[in-house]
């Protein structure tokens, strides 16, 4: 057992770190700091520069053109990318339909497609949440009819992040009704331009639009955009348990973002006559969250060695969820606590200027209320977690 | 010991369900905040023609002449229905600082004379005594010099109680003075910002802006207090109205959702938050109705009652607004259904008059006073 | 609304007082104060003492024997019995069997049991419990046959509190084996030292001998020692929720013991170079627990108020017990913890010197595990409360 | 990067597992408490007789030279079967103190002489350098004066380890020198109690009792401190090991216990709280790691690594004893089950050398000297 890092490791560290320092520029970093979630033009300019230094994939293997980083390195180029404040890379593409289609695709698909996502010129979205289903996926109703070479689909997909910006959907629908429910269900690609598709925005708790209703009314797929056989679509997502391990382990750093901004703001906050941060309540409530995410930062390490060595890590990648989710929560409540009045503070009238960090803080801590809700409610988890690793 | 309604507060407490009932059509909310209202008018002159607006103001002054059950029952309804009026601070904070002979008071009643209160400077986070703005005399008057940094629904207040420091050093407790501005003052630049939970609040800048001495000079700080604690009690009936407006709310939609083929109010886990959710609206009523009753009391076991209940509804506050959102799920996150709403005004509530963290220190303190 | 308690309400808190003043003497007051239980005997003489001044039953009514006490006057007994470290009064007779006889029970029963309940003379223990049944009571299997004018027991009883110095015991035991476990269930009140009862020692996590196991091997009871009608005992249990809510109400009024206790060590203990008691952390969670003490206060107010206006007061009382023990878990906790390595100590070897509170802090601590379990562990409490109260 | 065992550290974690199944019957723990066995010595000669009394003391000296993991996975085995040795203070704290040289270091390996720390006094509480005990030279030795308030399975020692002030004031960082003091020293009065964990402890009170430098004079509160850190990470293993046996024994519990006609495992709110105390061993586990990884880490690495796991794990634990207890229902609380048992040792182990409270402090203090 060691925690120590290898020489050549060592090396690829500074290569990264060279680049993050020549390339993340100021209002960006900026961005990343005060807690503003990027807009899709932002990420896919990250993305290209990220292409241009052969980095477009940093989880994919070499031969559909990724870097074929070991985990250590995606882990040590994630731990970088924090420290630098650079932009995530944009995750659905890269992370969820990428990998499903290199490894269930056609050739013609994966030709088509794949290079795409690399470059950043495609923006992927999400089909799969409907209204009435919530964390149960699997009751999913949207229906695509075979006619001819084409599916027609029809119905309604919710919560579907930046379809407003998305060049592509990749969609389950159902092909079959079938007794069990995970059954009969297809993986469908779909240009977002197709006729017959409407988006309709959400806004969300934190006053900003990043999610979306869409609606499939008689829209025309050619079957070719059908992802591996027909009904057999909810079986393609299990590739992704895998590689989410290393991933949720990797994302698990970012909160050390959160708590530098949170450090930045109690330091400039007057308190009785001293800072914030030397409060000590305060410095108690800090302290207990720098506590909890060191041993977040421990999990991660075993579940990315235990990546490495091929070893299955058992339910930790879903403890990880859970436990990211619980603490990001927490420190963008103390984010906002820190601002004190600030907090009741949103958006200034025109004229009159915006202080700081303050809308920012308010919307992190509102907008990190869905953590424990998406990607499978932490209820939800905890009921896998029971079932598959506890056997109750 | 008695926590019974006398029948007149009863009648006051069902009146204010019709009205929570009436303003409470959230499509209404959405189309009058997404049109820029700073502020919900028709209720506030239905308010005022249900002389609810004058329910602390003295009847001599025109008001009601009540005390802090009603002025509760009142804040309940707002809290319930998400009312954006500027209640707790113009009908409930001014007036226990105005004399009953000030013809302010015949404008708040009326709902024509918003006052808003401006307490907060940005050196001193939720400390009342924290005051560097200056009044100096200047001829016959006084004018002031500084800066205040949050004045709750102030954006549309016709006039401002500013205290200001008269004599002493920057956080003593001796020295301050209560003073009246005119929103129209000369000197006065009034930053309005639009708060997340749709109310529109203000930061103050005054630069020889002349003003009106209210109460004592170099006396205001306890005034001030008591004032404030009354405002807070009112703002934790408000969060007590929304607190409880989620709790059934989302007991009504785990006994409708359904997941996995079973309602969510049938899974055990979800059925234990709900509980919980149950149990914090009970804790918090409990201090809710502990703090009014003191309002009155000695000034340590008032400041020991409302502090307490001002940290742990904040903390009851919290949970049960989290869990609401938790329990709906995804739409639970989203701008359309009142949830979040009463989420972003609990947080807000939170943070009047010093958010929980501030109230248990000031708690345990007069703890340690009464029992010393 | 008002907190006020009449003229006549303070004259009785004076004569209370008057009274407690009198009789808590300084051992007992002690052994109070430091959290101990005090032994059955010593509780015994305290009930002796209540019963010469008239008060043995302070929530029964006077027909019985009781005082007939307001709900308010008994708060106030309470109250003033908690600040002055006056001990409990025997539970088992005067709150569980008792109300039950003075209820259901025949004429005869209640000439012949009564009177020594409020003399003191006879400690009663509770035959609810069995093992393998836990928070299930229901499913009891103790069984009593009909053989004459006796019915014959047998069976096992388990948590049996102070069974070892009981001079009777009052039994839930099965006379008929019905589809629905809570039919066929009868009460029986038994003399202790009837032969073929058994009492084995259960010593608990705080090293004391307070429950037991009782067995019970073909013990014949007298037919006339049933109460109320064979087969219907299960329902004899519902007289005391009512009455339970005033008395959870008063009981959470103990608390504030406790919390002076802790402060009382806190003050006492150095830490960096001042007392313990005014070091933020210790203050910050202390100062916590005491906010969720005035919250309980609260609710017991209230509840109290409805007991006296006849009001039901809905699921309250389950909401008291829930809140009430996981109070006393934390205020004991927090007492431990102020002992530092002392905590560590429990008992001096020969020859060597107790130190202070050392041992019942940490004997506290660990004793008040059982209140989030007995009386229907708090997740059943919750269970009740989602049907009952929330219709889930 | 590497959390793997190497083969001979997986024979040893075998052999540590075999040792505690044997050990782990609890009625014959619970014969030789009853009977007032002090410690484990049929355990402590076995453990002698496969060498890991000496697995921190170097090869020159006897031992087997090995480091913090092979530390710690003999100690896991040891929570897990409750076995009451002084294996941390005598076997991991002692010999990171002593010489080479040292003929104590035989007797420790043998299992024939006990050295305990005794690094507590009661003004002090958790702080290791507040030293009110005085050294003074007497002809060419030296002779302490002092009390010392709390030494961990202190009653069974041979010898003990005491800091004592030979300059400066009571908290001074400089100024304590490390004495070694055989238990049957004149004027040393040993104060013996059992704990509630059936550990056997121990106070001190020092008269005039003659005691030998061990290290630098003046200079013993950095190796002292990074000795206590090695024993604090032994007894977190330790406590890892009782937290895994209980997570296992209230699991299995759950899957056969019937309550309302079905497994207490078959409701949602007792497998979710299974759940979190399942992730609260993997939290701790995690922190165990990394800690151990980190005790040969430059000072202020060291520190914040061991003090946050000291912290965490501390929470982590108890809320695992906890829930076990709560579970288990009524069996959980009483003494014949070994439930009961891990939650007495837990509770100890969180108050050696520091509780949660004191080393939550001292993270954050290490955590604000790395980033400065």
């Amino acid at each position: 057992m060691n925690l120590a890092f290898s020489a050549a490791e060592e090396a690829f560290r500074q290569e990264v770190r060279a680049f993050l320092a020549a390339n993340v520029d100021g209002p960006m970093r900026e961005m990343v700091r005060t807690g503003m979630r990027p807009e899709p033009a932002e990420i896919q300019a990250w993305q290209r520069r990220m292409h241009a230094q052969g980095w477009s994939a940093p989880t994919w293997p070499r031969e559909h053109g990724g870097t074929g980083w070991s985990p250590t390195q995606y882990f040590i180029y994630e731990t970088e990318a924090a420290r630098a404040y650079a932009p995530v890379q944009p995750h659905q593409g890269l992370e969820l339909i990428g990998p499903i289609i290199f490894t269930y695709g056609s050739e013609a698909q994966k030709a088509k497609y794949l290079p795409r996502i690399l470059s950043g010129e495609a923006w992927w979205c999400q089909g799969y949440s409907e209204p009435g289903a919530g964390s149960d996926l699997a009751s999913l109703k949207t229906r695509a009819v075979r006619d001819g070479d084409h599916y027609v689909v029809n119905g309604q997909k919710i919560w579907t992040s930046y379809a407003q910006a998305a060049t592509n959907i990749f969609c389950l629908v159902r092909t079959e009704v079938k007794p069990r429910k995970q059954e009969g269900i297809s993986l469908l690609l779909i240009d977002m331009d197709t006729p017959g598709i409407r988006v309709r925005p959400i806004i969300t708790l934190d006053e900003r639009h990043h999610v979306n209703e869409v609606f499939f009314d008689e829209v025309r797929v050619p079957a070719e955009n059908l992802v591996g056989e027909e009904g057999k679509g909810w079986g393609y997502g299990k590739v992704l348990l895998d590689r989410e391990r290393g991933i949720s382990a990797a994302g698990a750093l970012r909160l050390a973002q959160f708590v530098r901004v949170v450090k930045e703001r109690a330091a400039a906050v007057r308190a009785a006559g001293g800072a914030l941060l030397a409060e000590p309540d305060f410095r108690t409530k800090l302290a207990q969250i720098e506590v909890e995410m060191l041993a977040l930062e421990g999990m991660s390490l075993r579940t990315l060695a235990d990546a490495e060595a091929g070893v299955d890590s058992g339910p930790r990648g879903s403890m990880l969820k859970i436990r990211w989710s619980e603490l990001v929560q927490r420190i963008t409540e103390l984010w906002a606590e820190a601002l004190g009045t600030d907090a009741a503070l949103m958006e200034p009238y025109a004229g009159v200027e915006a202080a700081d960090d303050m809308p920012h803080a308010t919307a992190a801590y509102l907008h990190m209320r869905v953590t424990t809700i998406y990607g499978g409610a932490n209820e939800v988890q905890r009921n896998i977690i029971a079932r598959r690793a506890l056997g109750l | 010991m008695d926590f019974s309604l006398s029948p007149e507060q009863q009648m006051l407490r069902d009146s204010v369900e019709r009205f929570a009932a009436e303003h409470g059509d959230f499509p209404a909310w959405r189309r009058r905040v997404a049109a820029g209202e700073a502020f919900d008018a028709a209720a506030w002159a239905q308010m005022a023609q249900l002389g609810w607006l004058g329910i602390a103001v003295p009847e001599a002054a025109g008001g009601m002449g009540f005390g802090p059950v009603e002025t509760m029952l009142v804040a309940e309804g707002l809290g319930r229905s998400l009312c954006r009026v500027p209640y707790a601070g113009s009908c409930v904070l001014a007036p226990a600082l105005l004399a009953e002979s000030d013809p302010l008071l015949g404008g708040i009643v009326a709902g024509t004379g918003q006052v808003a209160a401006a307490v907060s400077e940005a050196e001193g986070r939720y400390d009342l005594a924290h005051v560097a703005t200056r009044a100096v005399r200047l001829g016959g008057g006084w004018v002031l010099e500084g800066a205040k940094s949050f004045v709750p629904d102030g954006a549309t207040a016709d006039w401002f109680i500013v205290p200001a420091r008269t004599t002493g050093g920057v956080a003593d407790a001796a020295g301050i003075t209560l003073f009246l501005v005119p929103a129209t003052a000369q000197g006065l630049e009034v930053q309005r910002h639009r708060g997340p939970d749709h109310h529109h609040h203000a930061r103050l800048v005054l630069r020889q802006v002349e003003a009106t001495v209210l109460g004592e000079v170099d006396g205001g700080l306890a005034p001030l207090e008591a004032a404030v604690d009354r405002a807070i009690v009112a703002h934790l009936a408000e969060a007590m109205g929304s607190m409880e407006a989620l709790r059934d709310t989302t007991l009504a939609y785990l006994k409708t959702r359904e997941q996995f083929g079973a309602t969510l109010g049938s899974f055990q886990a979800l059925q234990h938050r709900m509980v919980d959710m149950a149990i914090a609206c009970e804790e918090a009523r409990s201090l809710l109705y502990l703090a009014a009753l003191q309002l009155d009391a000695p000034v340590m076991a008032r400041r020991r009652a409302v502090s307490g209940a001002k940290a742990r509804v904040g903390q009851c506050a919290a949970f049960v607004a989290h869990q609401a959102v938790q329990l709906h799920g995804g739409v639970g996150t989203s701008d359309e259904l009142a949830v979040s709403h009463h989420l972003r005004r609990l947080r807000v509530i939170d943070v009047l008059y010093g958010d929980s963290a501030h109230h248990l220190r000031r708690f345990a303190a007069a703890t340690d006073a009464m029992a010393a």
